[in-house]
Formats: structure tokens, C-alpha cells, sequence
């Protein structure tokens, strides 16, 4: 408890930097910017990643910096405050004048944020999996898009291992993730002979706690005769009453498998999973990958955070390979101006935690391997599928049918 | 029977099964004084609460020159020429002497109409005559939180007469005054009365004696006894259930 | 002395976004960010002025406030979403990019009318006015008043969030509307427009204040401050005073719809957020903290508080809501009548 | 429910005998022509060759199998030289040896443990192979079930050992077995029997009149058990709301002071059930006492921190709510924020005790979870506490005294600050309650309070202010009210509409369902 506090009080210290020293000339600290909501209701989530860049950050100090320029990180709080986001945004780029920023984790904070990274040219990794349906030349994604993660995940329910799934509940948090996800997975689901009559979705509002009557239905739903599977886009805090309410009304995984794509080691850290041995998550990545590259980020995430049963997941390992595609890119292009990084980072490469090489496409996105992940007793994640490679990103879904006329460039 | 006056006939109130008045009836003439007195829980602030709108009664008539007061709002019985003044002072510490007056004075009452509302050269001496006659010319534009308690309860009949009532409802007037502030008040309800209606409710029986009117007794919620001061203090059941006590 | 301080003030404030004119290090220059930051305090002083002559003058504390700004907002956000037309992500020519991917064929029947400015204007204005009007007649008319009126004007915004957040609704759910355009033919997102928001904002602030300034020295403004201090008395000196709070309330309400509907060009985005009970709490603040019952700690406290927030959230991110929190107990514990009261003492 | 039975041998055969019958049983089966040995190096493959090797071991009915499949379920079967070892009994094993599974697996595991425990000694061991039984559906276990229900002693075995029968004779070729396993399954009430029935439907054309009849006689019996179960849900919401709002009926009811820390108080009270499990986790003997503990540690905790705040700063606030409700909601930023960058911002852990988990089985077969049916009980125990602390103590007695009359109490000796001090703080312990009852329900993180405050002044309002009776009856009809409307408007605007309500219904009481009425109430 000391120590975080004492590495708090480090931290305001370096936020007060930039302020007194506004200096910006060559050899001097090239200026990371940390976008990411300490307060508020997205602080349970976004905290950790402040938490990976001033690591990375550390981490690429330790090593020299890049090209002999160290890096010097500015944190902000945007507060899990939408405007507040375009404001700090603003002020990041406009006022400390960083040269690249690392943040949100809501498409709304995105979206939010957007105009203000055109506007002003700036450059922002966003590390969380989303519903793509987005393409700007100031952001790179470094997430998942729906197709490597949603649908592969589907598509394992409905398979022999997953259980042959012919009947799908699509639960979703009410935002546009979920909504454009379930749109997109409806799509699918009908193009494989799964119809209407055989999908229940429902919304909930962020942080719904009482999940009895939804859980109860679905359990109704199921009890139909055919096999049926639950598809959880359901967000954040919600997440540990949903899984409680599951257990507790011994809804087994054998019975009515759920896949998450919100649900990572982190949200699993504050329930008691025991009872949700088999339920499943789909992730391009888990803690419990077994490869060198992710052993050396576990090793560096619990040395950095001084606490050996803190976990990593998968936009802590986005937030690491964005970081480090852009410390090569900035390498590559001999400076931190971003139309040249821009241009360094398109085909970068970098060999990922996951144990696969992720590659940067000229459309802004990863390629990235997708994972499934059946809950284990201890928290963690065991791997019960993954993809022989790494996919293409498909940010605008051919399950969409207005993709056909979307406007380009 | 009710047209002119106040008339109130079987008025019953009920507090959670308690019969605050219980069939209280009560006739008080145009330009008369009435002294309303009676123990703690007679239910005398409840008869005024009646009067005023303030409280409804469960059953009962309660009619001022043939308005039926049991259905009006608060202002609009105000607007009818009833004025109350409260046992404790109630005047608007945040404001001048001379703006609590402005907002007593008959007016238009409307927002519209106050947005609009300009001083005018007789509303202007009307408000003055006023404060002549409660004593505070001196503290015209002294907020009233200023005002001693003597002050404020003379600021507040000077408010009631503003309002150009037809009745006047005053509870305790007296209370925590001086005796030469107490006589004074005395003279000045006596010479109230006459265009008006008065009704003073009072526990003070040299006070009451002193207005030298009509009585009314109210003993758990209902009329004891009634007539001239000397009258009502020879009645057994009266000397029993207040001045015996 | 003191009639210099408020033209002095407008002066300053006219002068702030001329400042981010000057050449690029020259030590007076005002960045881009400081004016788009500012535009979005002058917003907020609207509100703040708005909510004191409910609060400060009428001793209607309602915590709803945040919900008439956010339904000013949403009505130029719609307006704003209109004029993207087929620059949307997926070209359609009427719908916005949300109506397209969840699917509706046609504009709703509520968005009609919203591409003409004058109307999304007026929107703005009555809309925030009707519920005011609606919430204030039944509340006044039960004679709620006091922690009861807040709880009600709470639970009020707190719906309306919940309401918001539903995509059904069709008003963008959770995200809301953004990447805006352009409004009366100018593009946004320019330094520019910036200015010409600030200058917007500043005009509308100087005129409310004007205005409340005089209805507040007005018998109405007396009737309003005898009824925060004795409003059964107000009734029974033949007051209606249900008639007087409602048109206050209404009208304050209308004020912070202005504000919203200037805010949200300036920030560029709206989304139910707006409508979260602490946003109309935090604006209490601002109003106790510079001093409520008088215009100018409002618009003082407005500014001081959110240059304090815009500070602290860079420069001590973990520890700005511990400030303000400590700001809302300091404020009614040892300076009841704000900034303005410890100055005039 | 596995507490309910009777451990112990209701059959009174030793357990040689048992596993002779078990053999027995198994070697009337047809034989599958496949070897124990060769079948088991199976189970350490690839998931497709797990499923198989574990339903072929199944079927096979050898009983050296189930050691090694009840392993491979608990994940305690290794990989070893040329086949499997079982872990020693311990701490659970980990590393790359212990052999994991799949839903897949998983599945096949339930129908084959189902086949070799049937006969088990364990009544909890035979209660799970029925069910597995009854999932599997397969005609092949026909004698068996049969064979095991003739012996089966215990009724609600029989019960479940009889619909695992009528699914197994779904799977019958012979019609007429079939017909008679519809009957048995449309003469229960269970929707596992609803589910069977409907599964069986779709690949038999000829008696989908008979499924048909036999899942409409199942509806039948559903409907009433399903009313019940929504109510329960109601009640159960309505336990959380009053939780929430029993803390405020004391100190806005009671004392007119808006706390809009309350919420952050029912999130210290989480907190503090966080904290004493931690302490606690280390000792065996109190570690499954650690929630019971957390009670009174809630309690305390959250009423010195109300206490400390009353004398601290409400106290220099009376007569002037509005400013007390600016300050309280400052402190509840400020606790939040500190509650943040002390445990942090991630949510933290709670266990549930077992006899919190799983689903409790009532008359008429209604089930209801288990940790809202004590939640429930334990919102009424405090509500009685509540109350008779009010009405029973010279507590009680002096804190009526003072709201009554302040001055007149006083004069008669009584403290009125302590007493103002310790109402104060016993609304706050009670908030803390709540917070011990959240943390099995919802997720300990420091925003955990903010999500109940509004409810629970709608709660307070609507009852009446200062009548704990009405608290009672608004939180459960709220509670009620939101679970019904749920089906059909969605969990959104449910809600919505009872916060609608509310508003207009203190149009018609603005006092609250059990007002106070008198001049003591409108002054």
C-alpha cells in the first residue's frame, strides 16, 4: 500500500513535468501522451493501462530511449467524461505538444476524441477490441475487430468442441460495441441456417446489477430442446453480478456455454470463478499463453507493478505491441513527426505475447490471432482453441450490408 | 345566513384519528373583534390554518362572505381580504422594511405583473403612511433581519395592513412583548377594528380583557363557551378546563 | 470603482481569444486549447447563472439543472448530426451513421424538422422550458420544495440518462452525437469556428446576465426572495406562488438549455453523460463556491472551479476529485456566502 | 441439494456388495470389444479423442475407470509415461501435466460418471449421475435406471432417477417405450423434462402429438412456479432497496439529514467484508466464518465513520439541508476517490461461503438462489433490529425524545449531541449492513454505492419519511413492480417508469405512502 502510494506521488511528478519544462527541441524527450480515465466508471479498466505504457514507457528508458532521445510520459485524467476526453486530447496535443498518444478504452471516448486527433494531426494507439465500422489515418488500432474475435468465437459454439450450438443469446451491454457486434453476429448467425426464432438479444444498462429476470429467461429460452449458447458483449462492471447470478442458478457450461469478448483475467480477478469452470472468453491473447514473448511481459508487468498476483490480458498486450510498433516505427523513420510515422508504422512487425507476429495493415489494424478460452478454478484462462495464424483485420464487416456503399477514404 | 362575515359550521379536522376541531362552529360579523382563547391544544392555530387554506378540514363549512374557503387556495383566500399574522413574526429578513410593505401592498400579484410593477407616487405614500403608523420610518431601507422582535411583529401587522384586509387573523400578537408594548397593541387592534374584522387568538387574559370584545372558548377542538369576558370566566366548565388549571 | 468591474471583465474576456492571434512564442499568446476550454467555461457560466436564479434567488435547488443543458444540447446535436448528410460514414442522405447501422429506414418522426437551425434553436429553448414546465407544475403544485424538490429533480435527470442510454430511443445511445461538420454554413473543427463559438458564448452570457440582472432588481426578484425565505408567507400575503416559482424554474430552465446548445459545438460531442446526476451537483458547486444570490459569484464560480478541474485533472490526476469533494465541504462549512461574500467582507 | 440427504448407507448392503452389483449391472450391457488399457492413454489426447475415450470407458462399465474419470473431472489426473496418473490427494496440482478438458469433454464425463456412479454409496454421487443421466438420453442406460430405481430408497433419487428413465426411453426404437417415457416426463413439472420432451420432438414425427400434450400439462404446472419465481425476484430487489434505504430511513427520516455519502458508506461496508475475508483467509478455523464476521465489523466501521462525520462537520450544518446535502455529497467523492487509490480501482474479490451458492429448492419445486433468499432474510432480520433498537432501548427512547421535542429533551438531561452522534452513526452501520449483504451480489469496486443512492431515497420518499414500515412496503413494491414490468418493457425502462412512478404518485402523497401527518410533520 506504501509503495503505490509513494509510486502515485512519482507519478505526479511526472505529470507536473511538462508543465515547467516546455522545451521542445532536438534531443529533447520525445513526449508520450496517456489518455486513459483514472476516475469514474472506466477507471476499473483503463487505470491498468496507464499502468502498461508507463511501464513500456520504463521499459524503452532502460534501454536508451529511441535513437538517444528519452521518453517522458504525460498522464491526464479524463475522468470517464466524454467531452472531458476531446478536452484533454486537445490539451495534450495543443499544450504539452506529445508526439504520440495511448488511450480510451469506450468507443465513445474514441469516437469523442477523433476530430480532435484530425483536426490537429495527431497520432493515437487504441488498444481495445471494438466494432470496427472506423478507419482514420490518425488512429491505429491495435485491438480486435469484430472478425477476429466475435465471429471466430461463434463459429467454435456452433462446432463439435463448443457443444453444436443452435440456439444463440446475444446478452449486450446497450452500447454501439454490442450493438454493431450482435448486428454483425445476427448477420452471420442467419447466413449459417440459425434463424430469428433462434436468437434472443437483450440489453442492459451499464452497470445493471440485477440480472434474475434476464438470466431466468435465458434458462427459459434454452429449455426449448435445442442447444443453446449465451454470447456476452456485456461490459465491465456488470460482468461479476451476471457471472454470480449464472452460478448461482447452476447454469453450467456444459449445459449453456457462455463466450464473453469484455470478460479477460482482470474482470475475472473480482469473481469467484469456481463455478464458471468451462464458460468461455475469445481474446487474441490470455495471460496464460505459453510463449518466451509473454513470459518476459508478465515478468515486466509484475516487477513494474510490484505485485505478484496482478494479472495482465489482451489490451494490455494491444497497448504493448502498439507501443512497440511505434518505438520501431519512430526508429525507422529517424523522427517522431507524424506523417513519417505514420508511413513507418504500415507493415511494421512485432512479435507478440500471444506467440504469433503481429503485423500492422495499411488499413490501421493488427493481424491477430483469436484464442478461445474455457474459465479455469484459479482465475486464469485455459486455451481450448486458436487460430493456425494470424488474421486480417476486417474493420468494415461484410455482414453489414450498408458497408456496400460506404463512402471511401 | 353567510353572506357577509365568517361563518363556520361543524368544521372537523383529523390528525391520525386526533379530532384537532370537532365540529367547531363559529360566526364572526363584519367589523367585529373576537378574542379566541383556550388551554394548549385547543385547536386554535388549526382554526386559522382552516381559514387561511392552509389545512383542509375532513367535513364541515367554512365560508367567508359566501366563498367557500374550503376549496380556494392560500393566496386566493388571501386575495379574498383575509390577512394572517403568525404567532412567531414572519417577515422577509433579506428584504427592507419598506420592500416587505411593497410586497403586502394590494397589487397586482401576477409574475408578469411584478416584472412589470413601478412605484407609483401613491402606492409610494400609502407605504409610508404605513410605516408612520408601526414606527419604523427610521428603518425604511434597513433589512428587516435587522428589526428587533417588538419591530418585527409591528413590521408584520403593518404588512397585514397593507394588504387592506376585510378580516385579520392575528395569533398571539403579544407574546414576548413588554407590557407598554402590549397595551399599545391592544389600542391598535381596538382601532383596527370596526372597518374590519379581527380575530386575535390569545393565551393572555389581561391582553384579552383589555380589547374589551367578545370571547370565544375552544376546548379539544370545540366551542366551550362564548360572550363578554366576565361571562365566559363565570362559566364552571370554562374555569374547569383552561382557568382552573 | 465597482461599475468598472463588470465591463472590465466582458473586456478581458472579449480580449482572451485575440491573444491566441499573436505569432508563436510570444509570451502572451493564448493557445487554441485555452480558447476552446474557455468557450466551454462561458457555457457553463450560463449554467451556473441559470441554476443560481433557481437556487440563489428562488430557493428552488434543483439538481436537475444538467438535464435542461443536456436536452439543449441534444437539440443542436441533432441539428449538427442533420447537416453531416451524406458526408456520413456510409453515405445515406438523410439518416445519421447510427440510424444506418441499427437498421431504421426512415428518419423518426421526433428528428423532423431539426435540420432547420431557427427550429433546432427554438428546440433547444423549449424543450428544457415544457419539462421545467411540467416537472415544476407538478412539483410546486404538491408543494414539494426544499431536499424533496432536489431528490425529485435528481431522480428526473437520473431517468433521463437511463432513457438516453437506450439506443432505441434514437438519439444515439451511449455514443451520442458527434463529428460534427459544420452549423450555419461553417466548418467546425477550425480555429475559426472557435472563435466565432467564443465570441457566440460571450454574447449570450453577457446578455443573461443582463437580463437576470434586471429581473432581479425588480418586485419579482423581491417576491422570488421572499418566497425562498417564507414562501407560505408569500402565499398568504395573496401570493400565487406556485405561478412565480413555475416561471422562474421555466426560465432558468430555458437558460441552461441556451448554454447546452452552445456547448455542444464548442466540445463536439453530446451524450446522455450530460444528463449524470453528478454534472448537475458539480454546477451547485460552482454557484455555492463563487456565491449564490448574486450573478456575479455564479459566473465567478463557474469559472474558478472549472479552471481548478481543467488543472488538476493534468496536473494531479489521482487526487483532483479529492480536491473537489473537499471544495464541496469547505464551501457550506466555512464560506456559506462563497467567494463573492468573502470578498465583499 | 446435496444437504438435504441423508449421508451414510440408506440401503444397509456393505459396499463389496454394491460394487458387485455394480458389475453385476454392467456386464449385462453389450460389450463394446474395446480394452480397459488400450482406452485409457485416450484420455491424455486431443479433446476429440478425450470425448471418445471417455464414453467408450463409460459404456464399458469398468470399474477401475472411476477413479480415473472423477479425476480427469476435478482436474487431477496427470500425464505420466505412457498413460495417466491420478494426483495425490492435496493442494490441486498446476503445470503442463495435469491434463485439461473441454466443455466437449465435459459433457461426455457427466453421461459416463453418470452410468458408474449410479449405484454409488454416495447419495449426492447417485443424485448427480441421474441428472447426467437424464442429459445424456440414451437407451442404452435403460437398465440400468431401471435396475437402480428398484433399489433406490431415497425419494428424490427416485424422482430423478424416474425422469433420467423417460428421457433414456425417449431414445427407445420402440414406440410404445417411447410413449410411455413421454407419460413419465409430462407427469413431472421440470423444464428439464420440458427441454427433453421438445428436444425429442423434432426427431420424431410420429409422437409430437403426445409431446405436445405432455409439455402443455408440464406448462401447466410451470405457470404458478414461475409466478413465484418472479415474485421472488421482486422481493429480492426489494431486499437490496431496503438495505440500501433502511440506513437512510433512520438519518434523513429520523433526522432530516441528506446523506448523499450513504452509498459510499454501503461501499466501505463491501469494503470491510473485503478486507476481513482477507485477514481472515489465512486461519482454517474462522476463514468459512469471514462474512458472519464481516457483519459487525461493517457495522462498526461505517458507524464511526458516520459518527465522525456527524460531530466533524454535520453537526455545524443543522437547519440548513440543502448545504448538508452539498457537503455529504463531497465526502462521498472524497471517500471514493481515497477507497480508489488505497485498494484500487479494479474490483476486488468476495467468496461466497457454500451455503450461499446454488439454488435452494422449495415446496412446489420452486427454486430460488440461495444467496438472495438470504439476503432477504437477513434485510428482514435488520429491518427487526432496526425497529426494536427504536423502539425497545433507552437509545431508542432518547433519540425519539430529541426529534420530538430537541429542547425540552435537554432540559430533561438528555445529551442530544451524543444522541444526534449515535443516530447518525447507527443509520451509517446500517448502510455498512448493506454493504456486506452487496458484496455477494454485486462487484466490490468504489463506484459500488453511487448505482443505490437514488434508488434508495426513491425508496424513503415514497415510503414516507420516518416510517420504518413504509420503507418496508415501498422497497418491496418497488422491487415488485420493476420485476414485472421487466419481461415486457426491458431492464431500462422498467426502471424508468418506476422512477416515473414515483414522481407522480408524490403528486397525489407528497408525504410517502405512510405519512406523518399533524403540525408536527409540516413544520
Amino acid at each position: 500500500m506504501n509503495l503505490r502510494i509513494s509510486r502515485r506521488a512519482a507519478l505526479l511528478g511526472l505529470g507536473a513535468l511538462p508543465l515547467s519544462a516546455p522545451a521542445y527541441a532536438q534531443g529533447a524527450p520525445i513526449k508520450v501522451g496517456v489518455l486513459h480515465s483514472l476516475s469514474g466508471t472506466m477507471a476499473i479498466s483503463e487505470t491498468a493501462l496507464r499502468d502498461t505504457v508507463l511501464m513500456m514507457v520504463e521499459s524503452q528508458n532502460s534501454q536508451g530511449g529511441i535513437g538517444g532521445r528519452r521518453l517522458e510520459a504525460v498522464v491526464v485524467d479524463p475522468a470517464s467524461n466524454w467531452p472531458l476526453f476531446a478536452e484533454k486530447a486537445r490539451e495534450l496535443l495543443q499544450v504539452h505538444r506529445v508526439d504520440v498518444s495511448f488511450g480510451c478504452w469506450t468507443s465513445v471516448s474514441r469516437k469523442s476524441v477523433l476530430p480532435v486527433y484530425e483536426e490537429l494531426n495527431g497520432l493515437l494507439f487504441y488498444p481495445v477490441q471494438y466494432e470496427g465500422e472506423e478507419e482514420s489515418r490518425n488512429i491505429f488500432y491495435t485491438g480486435a475487430a469484430p472478425n477476429q474475435q466475435a465471429i471466430p468465437a461463434v463459429e467454435y459454439l456452433m462446432g463439435p468442441d463448443g457443444g453444436e450450438a443452435k440456439r444463440i443469446v446475444l446478452l449486450g451491454t446497450d452500447y454501439v460495441y454490442p450493438r454493431t457486434t450482435n448486428r454483425i453476429l445476427r448477420g452471420f448467425l442467419n447466413s449459417k441456417g440459425i434463424t430469428n426464432a433462434d436468437i434472443m438479444e437483450e440489453y442492459t444498462p451499464f452497470g445493471h446489477s440485477d440480472w434474475q429476470g434476464i438470466v431466468a429467461r435465458v434458462k427459459r429460452f434454452a429449455g426449448e430442446g435445442k442447444k443453446t449458447a449465451i454470447v456476452s458483449t456485456i461490459n465491465g462492471d456488470a460482468n461479476v453480478p451476471f457471472y454470480r447470478e449464472l452460478g448461482n442458478q447452476g447454469i453450467k457450461a456444459e449445459d449453456i456455454p457462455c463466450v464473453a469478448f469484455s470478460v479477460g483475467e482482470e474482470e475475472l480477478a473480482g469473481i469467484d470463478t469456481r463455478p464458471l469452470v468451462g464458460h468461455l472468453a475469445a481474446w487474441n491473447y490470455f495471460m496464460s499463453v505459453d510463449s518466451p514473448a509473454n513470459r518476459d511481459f508478465v515478468q515486466l508487468w509484475r516487477n513494474y507493478i510490484k505485485n505478484p498476483r496482478r494479472v495482465t490480458n489482451d489490451p494490455m498486450e494491444a497497448t504493448l505491441i502498439g507501443f512497440k510498433m511505434w518505438a520501431q516505427a519512430v526508429a525507422t523513420a529517424g523522427t517522431t513527426s507524424v506523417d513519417a510515422v505514420r508511413t513507418a508504422m504500415i507493415g511494421q512487425k512485432v512479435a507478440a505475447p500471444s506467440g504469433y507476429e503481429s503485423e500492422m495493415k495499411a488499413n490501421h489494424h493488427l493481424t491477430k490471432p483469436v484464442m478461445i478460452g474455457e474459465i479455469q478454478a484459479d482465475g486464469q484462462f485455459s486455451i481450448v482453441s486458436k487460430t493456425p495464424t494470424a488474421i486480417a483485420a476486417e474493420n468494415w464487416s461484410p455482414f453489414i450490408p450498408e458497408n456496400a456503399n460506404r463512402r471511401r477514404g | 345566513m353567510s353572506g357577509e362575515g365568517l361563518y363556520l359550521d361543524g368544521v372537523t379536522v383529523v390528525f391520525d384519528g386526533f379530532r384537532a376541531l370537532n365540529t367547531l362552529s363559529l360566526l364572526v360579523a363584519p367589523g367585529e373583534l373576537r378574542a379566541v382563547i383556550g388551554p394548549n391544544g385547543a385547536g386554535k392555530t388549526t382554526m386559522m390554518d382552516v381559514i387561511t387554506g392552509k389545512t383542509r378540514p375532513a367535513s364541515g363549512i367554512a365560508r367567508f362572505e359566501g366563498h367557500d374557503l374550503t376549496r380556494m387556495e392560500e393566496s386566493a383566500i388571501a386575495n379574498l381580504g383575509i390577512g394572517r399574522k403568525f404567532q412567531k413574526p414572519t417577515v422577509f429578513d433579506a428584504l427592507t422594511v419598506f420592500e416587505n410593505l411593497e410586497l403586502a401592498l394590494k397589487a397586482p400579484r401576477g409574475p408578469v405583473a411584478c416584472l412589470r410593477w413601478r412605484l407609483s407616487g401613491a402606492a409610494r405614500s400609502a407605504i409610508e403612511a404605513t410605516m408612520e403608523q408601526v414606527g419604523l420610518r427610521e428603518r425604511a431601507d434597513d433589512p428587516a433581519g435587522l428589526l428587533s422582535h417588538g419591530q418585527r411583529q409591528w413590521l408584520e401587522i403593518g404588512m397585514l395592513l397593507m394588504q387592506d384586509p376585510k378580516l385579520l387573523l392575528v395569533d398571539e400578537p403579544v407574546a414576548g412583548m413588554t407590557d407598554h408594548e402590549t397595551a399599545e397593541t391592544a389600542r391598535l387592534l381596538a382601532g383596527i377594528a370596526g372597518d374590519r374584522s379581527v380575530v386575535v387568538v390569545e393565551h393572555d387574559l389581561d391582553f384579552v380583557r383589555a380589547l374589551g370584545c367578545r370571547v370565544t372558548v375552544l376546548h379539544e377542538g370545540t366551542m366551550l363557551s362564548e360572550g363578554s369576558i366576565d361571562h365566559v370566566q363565570a362559566d364552571p366548565r370554562v374555569v374547569e378546563v383552561y382557568l382552573g388549571r | 470603482m465597482r461599475r468598472l468591474v463588470l465591463p472590465g471583465i466582458v473586456a478581458l474576456l472579449a480580449l482572451l481569444p485575440l491573444l491566441n492571434l499573436l505569432p508563436e512564442g510570444s509570451p502572451f499568446r493564448v493557445s487554441d486549447f485555452v480558447v476552446s476550454v474557455a468557450g466551454k467555461w462561458l457555457c457553463y457560466a450560463i449554467l451556473a447563472l441559470a441554476l443560481d436564479l433557481a437556487w440563489g434567488y428562488a430557493g428552488i435547488l434543483s439538481l436537475g439543472h444538467g438535464a435542461f443543458f443536456a436536452l439543449g444540447g441534444y437539440a443542436i446535436g441533432m441539428h449538427l448530426m442533420r447537416l453531416i448528410g451524406p458526408r456520413g460514414v456510409y453515405g445515406h442522405p438523410v439518416l445519421p451513421d447510427f440510424m444506418v447501422f441499427l437498421g431504421y429506414q426512415e428518419l423518426p418522426w421526433f428528428w423532423w424538422g431539426f435540420g432547420n437551425f431557427p427550429f433546432a434553436l427554438l428546440m433547444a429553448l423549449l424543450v428544457p422550458g415544457l419539462l421545467a414546465f411540467v416537472v415544476g407544475y407538478l412539483a410546486f403544485r404538491s408543494r414539494i420544495t426544499g431536499v424533496y424538490l432536489s431528490i425529485i429533480t435528481q431522480a428526473m435527470t437520473y431517468a433521463l440518462m437511463l432513457a438516453f442510454f437506450r439506443n432505441d430511443m434514437g438519439f444515439g445511445g451511449n455514443n451520442g452525437f458527434t463529428d460534427f461538420k459544420e452549423l450555419l454554413g461553417m466548418p467546425l473543427n477550425t480555429p475559426f469556428a472557435r472563435f466565432v463559438l467564443y465570441f457566440a458564448a460571450l454574447v449570450a452570457l453577457v446578455g443573461c446576465f443582463l437580463v437576470s440582472a434586471a429581473m432581479t432588481r425588480t418586485k419579482f426578484g423581491r417576491v422570488l426572495a421572499a418566497i425562498r425565505d417564507g414562501e407560505s408567507r408569500v402565499r398568504f400575503l395573496g401570493y400565487d406562488t406556485l405561478r412565480h416559482k413555475l416561471f422562474i424554474f421555466v426560465l432558468s430552465a430555458m437558460m441552461a438549455g441556451l448554454a447546452g446548445a452552445l456547448y455542444v459545438p464548442i466540445v463536439g460531442i453530446i451524450n446522455p453523460g450530460e444528463f449524470s446526476p453528478a454534472n448537475s451537483i458539480e454546477a451547485v458547486v460552482w454557484v455555492a463556491f463563487g456565491g449564490r444570490g448574486t450573478l456575479v459569484g455564479a459566473v465567478l464560480g463557474a469559472f474558478s472551479v472549472n479552471a481548478l478541474k481543467t488543472w488538476l485533472t493534468s496536473f494531479a490526476p489521482d487526487l483532483w476529485l479529492i480536491v473537489l469533494g473537499i471544495l464541496f465541504i469547505a464551501v457550506p462549512l466555512l464560506m456559506p456566502r462563497g467567494l463573492i461574500g468573502m470578498l465583499r467582507r | 441439494m446435496p444437504a438435504s440427504l441423508a449421508s451414510g448407507d440408506p440401503h444397509g448392503t456393505s459396499s463389496l456388495i454394491r460394487w458387485f452389483l455394480l458389475l453385476l449391472l454392467l456386464a449385462a450391457l453389450p460389450a463394446r470389444g474395446q480394452d480397459f488399457d488400450s482406452l485409457v492413454p485416450g484420455l491424455a489426447g486431443g479433446f476429440t479423442q478425450q470425448a471418445e475415450a471417455v464414453e467408450r470407458l463409460g459404456a464399458l462399465g469398468d470399474p477401475r475407470a472411476l477413479p480415473l474419470l472423477r479425476a480427469l473431472s476435478e482436474s487431477r489426473l496427470l500425464r505420466a509415461e505412457g498413460g495417466v496418473r491420478v494426483a495425490p490427494d492435496g493442494p490441486a496440482p498446476s503445470g503442463p501435466e495435469v491434463i485439461r478438458i473441454n466443455n466437449r469433454v465435459r459433457v461426455a464425463l457427466r453421461g459416463a460418471l453418470g452410468r458408474l456412479q449410479l449405484v454409488s454409496p454416495d447419495p449426492a454421487e447417485r443424485l448427480a449421475a441421474a441428472d447426467g443421466l437424464l442429459r445424456a438420453r440414451s437407451a442404452e442406460d435403460i437398465p440400468l435406471l431401471e435396475a437402480a430405481l428398484a433399489r433406490e430408497a431415497v425419494p428424490r433419487i427416485r424422482a430423478h432417477m424416474e425422469l433420467a428413465l423417460g428421457a433414456a426411453r425417449l431414445g427407445s426404437p420402440d414406440p410404445a417405450v417411447r410413449r410411455a417415457g413421454i407419460a413419465a416426463l409430462g407427469g413431472t413439472a421440470s423444464p428439464e423434462a420440458r427441454a427433453v420432451l421438445l428436444a425429442a420432438r423434432g426427431t420424431d414425427e410420429a409422437l409430437s402429438a403426445d409431446v405436445n400434450a405432455a409439455v402443455a400439462a408440464i406448462d401447466r404446472r410451470l405457470s404458478l412456479r414461475r409466478a413465484a419465481e418472479t415474485a421472488f425476484q421482486g422481493l429480492s430487489l426489494g431486499s437490496v432497496l431496503l438495505l440500501a434505504a433502511l440506513g437512510l430511513a433512520v438519518t434523513f427520516g429520523v433526522m432530516g439529514v441528506i446523506n448523499m455519502a450513504h452509498g459510499e458508506f454501503v461501499m466501505i461496508g463491501a469494503y470491510t467484508t473485503v478486507v476481513v475475508q482477507e485477514a481472515l483467509r489465512a486461519s482454517p478455523t474462522l476463514a468459512p466464518w469471514s462474512l458472519p464476521l464481516a457483519i459487525p465489523a461493517a457495522f462498526l466501521v461505517t458507524a464511526a465513520i458516520g459518527a465522525a462525520m456527524e460531530r466533524g462537520l454535520i453537526r455545524h450544518l443543522y437547519g440548513r439541508p440543502l448545504e448538508t446535502l452539498l457537503l455529504t455529497f463531497g465526502v462521498g467523492m472524497v471517500l471514493q476517490q481515497v477507497v480508489r487509490l488505497v485498494f484500487g480501482a479494479q474490483n476486488r474479490e468476495v467468496i461466497s461461503p457454500p451455503w450461499m451458492q446454488g439454488t435452494l429448492t422449495l415446496p412446489f419445486d420452486i427454486t430460488v438462489t440461495q444467496n438472495r433468499a438470504w439476503i432477504i432474510l437477513f434485510a428482514l432480520a435488520v429491518l427487526a433490529a432496526t425497529f426494536a433498537a427504536i423502539r425497545l432501548t433507552r437509545f431508542g427512547l432518547e433519540m425519539r425524545a430529541v426529534v420530538q421535542n430537541r429542547r425540552i429533551a435537554a432540559t430533561m438531561g438528555i445529551r442530544t449531541g451524543r444522541v444526534d452522534a449515535l443516530t447518525f452513526a447507527f443509520g451509517s452501520g446500517i448502510a455498512g449492513l448493506a454493504g456486506v449483504a452487496l458484496s455477494q451480489i454485486d462487484n466490490v469496486s468504489p463506484n459500488l454505492g453511487t448505482s443505490y443512492i437514488i434508488d434508495s431515497f426513491m425508496v424513503v420518499v415514497f415510503g414516507g419519511v420516518g416510517s420504518l414500515l413504509g420503507t418496508l412496503i415501498g422497497a418491496f413494491t418497488l422491487g415488485v413492480v420493476n420485476k414485472l414490468l421487466e419481461p415486457w418493457a426491458g431492464a431500462v425502462l422498467a426502471k424508468v417508469a418506476v422512477l416515473v412512478g414515483i414522481m407522480l404518485f408524490i403528486q397525489r402523497r407528497p408525504k410517502g405512502l405512510f405519512a406523518l401527518k399533524g403540525r408536527a410533520a409540516e413544520s
